[in-house]
């Protein structure tokens, strides 16, 4: 029981990231990105290129990755969303499918299908009143936490964090106080990139590495950055925790084949009575 | 080569029973749909499951009414939720199906699936001569529903749903009954995707989980983009086209020979997904545009007056 | 940005029009004379990571033949080889492109049941050859009009395999982790009653889905209990993420898996390094290990002596086998040389691991009996692989170590 | 034919905590025009909203003809006949012209979904009868010449018209304008005026919610005055605006 | 009407402006603003106001002509980019970042206008000085202001910037009449600390209280240009809705 609990933290901060990723697009781009899973996926690759091809320890690796990665999304941005930004949410959301495919296959280009792995030692659990903790479990959280805690900094209390804000309050007011939505998405884009290519090395570090890696995780994230309430990045952490504890959690009640259906029906049945999520501010569809 | 044309004719036929369905849904009455994959899914095996039993024209009437029923419920379910929640919702029910199907073994068969699926008219069929049948068959359910589709877009149905996707207040301020109408639209697209996966079980004649991914979801969303949203006829060149672009892609090897079989499937998935972004970019309103109604048919003298 | 999309999108156009054009037309001016072969194998998706090996390896006996001459009185062999995607449906659409627009008279490859049993009815309604690499019994069950070989051992025959090693290595309260795949699902009973039969219980069995970003939870619901042992009936990569799963939870059950996930030609052990395989144990039908000719196609295959290949074997053995039932028929027909299979195949005839001897021994018309780099290739009448022993290794100091071969 | 045609009686309605009806009570009288005015933020388009039942009032009752309708659903209060237009235009862009009017009359059959396909003739011929309704109808606006128009490409003050045309053909009792005269260049205003005096006098009552002071003193035969979600001043046109309560807080200077 | 253009703070010419693929709203206006003055565009709805002011302050690109700030030809410029120029809009109703605190909202008004002369902390507690109640309570959230006191909060936002001119979009809207004569006198004295205003206005009384001079529009043209003290009531009724002029 306290082992699935801890189990289910480490689950939901691994997804904590992507999802505030997600989230993060969309209270500034208004768009769901699905191409968020394959932007993990190239981190991982990214970071298995810096770590075992360069032969450079894990947290440069891990580096690399962000840069590469939130590189990567400007591009995404300059040519495709960019050109697509007036054409609403979902034309938006199919471009981020397209965009998605393209970079998942890149992957597969260069690496195919075989399962990889970070070059690290793993070590054997730390055991502590019954329950194992191990050490990738302790890199992960702690990495996690301090990553929301810089994100949290960065959105509160830097004039970067304002104006993303601002952009994502009220574009066009943004717009005449100096702040443009564009270098503001840039910046968002790139700080998304950097989030996925973090998370993409942790779950490179948490399972193995291959091109399907991150559209695994995709339904989970979307999962996550919901019941969180899109748009709120304090939500999509709660909604992270919340659906990496029901999964886990769920193995005490449910067969495990049936495990990915849980954070469904904990979207669902918060949807019914939320419409918008947890924290999410009330949308009206006109 | 005919042969293979013929599957390919059956594979769009599919993929644009599929994508009239979505253009009924999403074209046309502005409702998202992500799981597209499950409702194609469910249709596929409620044929598999009951033609042997009560014969394949039952089966298919069984399939469209049932996925249509389950569409009537999740619609009412979740129907009043935002569009990025709506789609969400949607990509849930379709994973959701999958897993079903998957690891409801006594049922579905798991993921061993079903083989063995009769065929329509497969007692008239000649030995050796089945692909002819089925070609038939497809085309004739294709053009049954593309004619019943085009008579409720023309008609004052299509019309206003076509209101009820531009501005929900106003039609209902016109007395139109907003949530009814959304939930007939999601039936009727529900019943059609239900007809696909009939087509696509009737012609594998096997069927297993993994035929019914997402991708069909995308794929489906790709025709109805290309074809321009409404348009039911852009919409049969758009599942053509985009069928084109898949399977022309498996043409590309014979080109570029040196390179591996990975690289191979990632260059032509990638070059898809490429496909989709330019389609995107060059073509915002789509191959063919919705059909209006001229106040000249009525007054075909009337031109230019008042 | 007004003109350029405009020629892109023409370019686009003009670039879809030809490709297909240009496919058409290729095996019209190929030379008559050419032998075309087809093969569906997985590049992409779940099981993408078994597809390359087997394409080299099956291209590898394509370009000794050639060499040789040729079959048939210098004929040169084709390979035309296709994604499956790991989609069925993806599959038909392959095997349909290579029926009708390559003209083949083998549809070769298959790795999973799901392809297989969907390319079926259409490969055997174009009359012509299935050769299969994957497990589930279905696939040769009904009409097959003798056209479906399997290259395999069937899944019921590798549960009561895995019981054998769990109860050779002590293990009597085991439990199973599988994954939910056609292929696997099938062992499950077997092995369950083979356990029985051994005297050991299985206490749980834990299903799971295919693509799942984490298996935690299954790990601990396997090995929770500390059961002497887990049957890990896992693809590469799922067990690679459980593997160090157990490793990091620190788990003392003892592993026993397919060595598709926990060896898959070598891949698993650069995935996860020597620590975390440590130990573990898998089996996977044997190819025969000790012949020249198989550590000649290790070497081939340019892997480090010792590698175990299973499907790249299969693909190999597909090849060759086509390319002697074919001499043996005098016959590139496929309901003709179809029945020449068990001919070159099964006992009695003279030994025969190379496909160059192999057929100039059938040109000179002696009776051959064909040993393959996957397996002994011997048949039943169903097109079912006989004979089929399976080699158990384990994982000692970051290297296979063969512990023995059930029979 | 006595008592009130449409009587609002103590409506609520709160918006963020902020009370955009507090209270509200006002009566409309059958054939008659009625003005609603008052400063921005009064009241008025809530009002309106929570009439034609697109806003759900916390409290108070509305009854029409007699009957209680507080809070019913927006297309059966358009089937009781209480119809409205939209402060701003609310066209529907992807339909022509003819289509907007054609969209608008009750009791389609070819809007059911078996009707559609298989009652083909009689919708057909439903549509002939709209048609023609709708031919008259844009004649009258000045419209018809535009029929085969996207409603988008129309200026704002033809799609003014469109609107009332359209919430014509859905045969109203009671027609709720939101601001009708807004961005209408004078001659359409004009056109406007004539048009409610014309309907008036064919038995149609209005409610008219307006700021140009003209348009109001030229067609109500009674007016409301909002503030603060309530009502502050009833009367004829001529009393209200000389009221100077009304006159402080909403004219702001002698009108 | 042509004025000397050196002492022009504020000069559109030929503009022409529209929404997507519509009809120009704003028709080709010519007009020019003398520095340190206040003048009020006021006309019947629909008549292209906003659309005026929201092209001047760059959020709807001009289709043809040219706006200058003293000067200096800004018509190519992105809003912020015009904000730097010298240019201040303060939008109708949401006019602050509802979601951010008074703080947050003040910050952000000059975070990104580093370089701009006449910004930092003199200019921040003259801005201050002028409306008490907003920097009394700098944790609180916008959103959670009184309709007045956003208005408050979005003037002070707007003069951070240190502008010559100061565009405003219906200041009086949603505002109860005592609120309203106080942001009108707001209004007169930021002009007092030397900043030019453009003011869209519906209500007509307050602008014309404290306007220099009056421009009205109607559908998209200028009809007439008074001084405010020659502007009577009744003229206005037959210049909305009579004949334009």
């Amino acid at each position: 029981m306290a082992q699935l609990f801890l189990n289910g933290l480490v689950t939901g901060l691994l997804l904590a990231l992507p999802a505030l990723a997600l989230t993060l697009v969309f209270g500034i781009l208004k768009f769901a990105n699905f191409a968020v899973g394959a932007l993990l996926t190239f981190g991982a690759y990214a970071g298995f290129v810096a770590n075992v091809q360069f032969g450079w320890p894990l947290p440069l690796a891990a580096a690399f990755a962000a840069l590469c990665v939130a590189l990567a999304s400007i591009i995404a941005d300059a040519l495709v969303f960019e050109r697509l930004r007036e054409r609403g949410s979902i034309t938006l959301l199919v471009a981020s499918m397209g965009v998605s495919l393209v970079v998942e296959n890149i992957c597969r280009f260069f690496f195919g299908n075989a399962a990889r792995s970070f070059d690290v030692t793993l070590a054997r659990p730390i055991r502590w009143q019954g329950v194992r903790i191990n050490h990738e479990q302790i890199v992960t959280a702690s990495v996690v936490i301090v990553a929301l805690i810089l994100v949290h900094l960065l959105l509160t209390a830097s004039p970067l964090g304002r104006a993303m804000r601002a952009v994502a309050d009220n574009p066009s007011l943004a717009a005449v106080r100096g702040v443009e939505r564009r270098t503001v998405a840039r910046i968002a884009w790139a700080l998304t990139g950097a989030l996925l290519g973090i998370a993409g090395v942790l779950a490179g570090l948490d399972r193995a590495i291959d091109p399907l890696m991150g559209w695994n995780y995709q339904i989970p994230i979307f999962a996550a950055a919901i019941l969180g309430g899109l748009g709120s990045p304090l939500g999509a952490v709660a909604g992270a925790l919340m659906i990496g504890l029901a999964e886990e959690m769920s193995a005490l009640i449910l067969p495990t084949n049936y495990r990915q259906v849980v954070s469904f029906c904990v979207i669902l049945l918060l949807l019914l009575f939320r419409t918008n999520g947890l924290f999410g501010a009330k949308a009206v569809r006109k | 080569m005919s042969a293979y044309l013929v599957t390919l004719v059956i594979l769009v036929s599919v993929a644009a029973l599929v994508g009239l369905a979505l253009n009924l849904q999403w074209g046309l009455a502005g409702l998202v749909n992500f799981g597209v994959s499950g409702f194609v899914a469910l249709g596929a095996y409620g044929v598999a499951i009951t033609a042997p039993h009560i014969g394949w024209l039952p089966a298919m009437i069984f399939s469209a009414l049932l996925c249509a029923a389950i569409s009537m419920a999740l619609a009412l379910l979740s129907i009043r939720l935002e569009e990025n929640y709506l789609a969400i919702v949607t990509i849930g029910f379709g994973e959701i199906v999958r897993i079903l199907l998957l690891n409801e073994g006594w049922l579905t068969g798991g993921a061993l699936g079903i083989a063995d699926i009769p065929r329509p008219f497969a007692a008239i069929t000649p030995p050796g001569g089945g692909d002819g049948v089925i070609l038939a068959f497809a085309i004739a359910l294709v053009a049954l529903v593309f004619v019943l589709l085009e008579l409720l877009v023309r008609s004052p149905f299509g019309r206003v749903l076509r209101a009820v996707r531009d501005d929900a207040t106003v039609a209902s301020a016109l007395g139109k009954p907003v949530l009814a109408l959304r939930v007939r639209a999601f039936a009727v697209g529900g019943a059609v995707m239900g007809l696909a996966g009939a087509l696509h079980a009737f012609y594998l004649t096997y069927i297993d989980p993994s035929q019914f991914t997402p991708i069909i979801t995308a794929y489906a969303f790709m025709a109805v983009i290309a074809g321009g949203r409404g348009s039911n006829l852009g919409l049969l060149l758009g599942a053509g086209s985009i069928m084109a672009l898949l399977e022309a892609t498996r043409f590309l090897k014979d080109l570029v020979p040196s390179i591996d079989g990975a690289q191979l499937s990632a260059l032509r998935l990638g070059m898809i997904g490429i496909g989709i972004v330019l389609l995107l970019i060059l073509r915002p309103q789509g191959l063919v545009a919705e059909p209006r109604r001229r106040a000249t048919e009525f007054f075909p003298n009337a031109k230019g007056e008042g | 940005m007004s003109q350029s999309p405009r020629l892109t999108r023409r370019q686009v156009v003009a670039g879809l029009g030809a490709l297909p054009f240009a496919g058409a037309i290729r095996p019209a001016f190929a030379q008559a004379a050419e032998v075309p072969l087809g093969m569906v194998l997985p590049f992409s998706g779940a099981t993408g990571p078994y597809g390359p090996d087997m394409k080299k390896a099956a291209e590898l006996v394509l370009g000794q033949v050639n060499e040789a001459g040729g079959i048939l009185s210098g004929r040169k062999l084709k390979l035309f080889i296709e994604d499956s995607e790991t989609n069925p449906t993806v599959g038909v659409t392959a095997t349909k492109k290579l029926l009708e627009v390559n003209k083949v008279e083998l549809v070769g490859g298959f790795w999973g049941s799901p392809i297989a049993l969907a390319a079926k009815p259409i490969i055997l309604a174009a009359n012509k050859v299935q050769m299969v690499s994957c497990s589930a019994n279905a696939v040769t069950d009904g009409d097959t009009k003798g056209l479906v070989w399997r290259f395999q051992a069937k899944s019921t025959s590798w549960g009561p395999a895995g019981a054998k090693v769990m109860n050779s290595i002590g293990a009597k309260k085991v439990v199973v982790l599988a994954q939910q795949n056609p292929f696997v699902v099938a062992m499950i009973e077997p092995f369950k009653a083979e356990m029985a039969k051994l005297g050991g219980t299985v206490l749980d069995v834990v299903m799971y889905n295919p693509d799942q970003p984490s298996y935690r939870a299954e790990v601990e619901k396997a090995f929770g209990g500390d059961p002497d042992g887990v049957f890990c009936l896992s693809l590469l990569t799922d067990f690679t993420s459980i593997a160090k799963e157990v490793y990091r939870g620190g788990f003392k059950s003892k592993i026993v898996a397919l060595s598709i996930g926990a060896d898959a030609e070598g891949k698993f052990l650069q995935a996860v390094g020597p620590e975390v395989a440590e130990g573990i144990y898998h089996l996977q039908p044997a190819p025969p290990l000790d012949t020249p000719s198989y550590k000649k196609f290790v070497k081939e295959m340019g892997a480090p002596a010792g590698t175990v290949f299973l499907f790249a074997g299969n693909a190999h053995d597909q090849i060759c086998v086509t390319a002697l039932a074919m001499e043996h028929a005098k016959s590139s027909d496929a309901l003709v040389w179809a029945k020449s299979i068990p001919e070159v195949c099964n006992p009695p005839g003279e030994e025969v691991d190379d496909v160059v001897k192999g057929l100039e021994l059938i040109r000179a018309g002696k009776k051959i009996k064909f040993v393959g780099a996957g397996a002994s290739c011997d048949f039943d009448a169903r097109g079912d692989q006989i004979n089929r022993s399976f080699l158990v290794q384990v994982v000692k100091g970051g290297k296979n170590t063969v512990v023995g071969v059930i029979s | 034919m006595s008592g009130a045609f449409l009587e609002v009686s103590g409506l609520v309605k709160h918006y963020g905590g902020v009370a955009a009806l507090d209270g509200c009570s006002l009566s409309l009288r059958k054939g008659e025009v009625t003005g609603l005015i008052g400063p921005n933020g009064a009241g008025k388009t809530t009002l309106l909203n929570a009439l034609t039942g697109l806003a759900k009032p916390e409290a108070g009752t509305v009854s029409f003809m007699g009957a209680d309708v507080t809070g019913l659903p927006a297309h059966r209060m358009a089937a009781l006949g209480v119809v409205r237009s939209f402060q701003i235009v609310r066209e529907l862009s992807s339909l022509t012209v003819f289509e907007n009017l054609l969209l608008a009359p009750p009791h389609q059959i070819g809007e059911r979904l078996l009707g559609a396909v298989i009652s083909r003739r009689k919708w057909w011929a439903q549509e002939h009868v709209n048609a023609a309704k709708a031919r008259t109808l844009l004649e009258r606006v000045g419209l018809w010449k535009l029929a085969d128009q996207s409603s988008a490409a129309l200026s704002g003050g033809q799609k003014k018209l469109l609107e009332v045309a359209r919430a014509l053909l859905l045969e109203p009792r009671l027609l709720l304008l939101d601001e009708p005269g807004a961005g209408v260049s004078p001659p359409l205003r004009e056109e406007i005026i004539r048009l409610v005096r014309e309907l008036k006098a064919e038995g149609l009552s209005f409610g008219i919610v307006e700021h140009d002071m003209h348009l109001v003193g030229e067609v109500c035969d009674h007016v409301h005055v909002l503030a603060e979600g309530r009502t502050l001043v009833s009367g004829s046109f001529a009393e209200a605006t000389s009221d100077p309560r009304v006159v402080e807080a909403y004219l702001g200077l002698a009108a | 009407m042509i004025e000397n253009r050196e002492t022009d703070a504020l000069r559109v010419q030929g503009l022409r402006a529209g929404y997507g693929r519509g009809g120009d709203i704003v028709c080709g206006i010519d007009f020019a603003q003398r520095a340190e003055s206040i003048i009020a565009v006021i006309g019947p709805n629909g008549s292209g106001k906003s659309s005026f002011i929201k092209t001047i302050a760059g959020l709807l690109p001009a289709r043809a002509g040219s706006i200058s700030v003293t000067g200096s030809d800004v018509t190519a410029l992105s809003p912020a980019r015009r904000v730097f120029a010298g240019l201040a809009y303060v939008p109708q109703e949401a006019n602050v970042f509802r979601s951010l605190t008074i703080r947050e909202n003040l910050k952000l008004a000059t975070e990104f206008l580093r370089g701009r002369p006449g910004i930092g902390r003199e200019q921040e507690e003259r801005v201050l000085s002028l409306f008490p109640e907003i920097a009394a309570r700098p944790r609180t959230l916008a959103g959670n202001l009184s309709g007045g006191q956003r208005q408050m909060l979005a003037f002070a936002c707007a003069l951070l910037a240190n502008p010559e001119v100061l565009l405003l979009d219906e200041p009086s809207a949603g505002l109860s009449p005592k609120i309203v004569s106080q942001t009108m006198e707001a209004i007169t004295r930021v002009r007092e600390s030397g900043v030019t205003i453009l003011l869209v206005e519906q209500n007509v009384s307050a602008a014309l209280k404290i306007a220099d001079e009056v421009v009205v529009l109607v559908a998209g043209r200028l009809s007439l240009r008074a001084p405010a003290k020659d502007v009577k009531p009744h003229d206005l009724a037959s210049l909305f809705f009579g004949k334009a002029a």
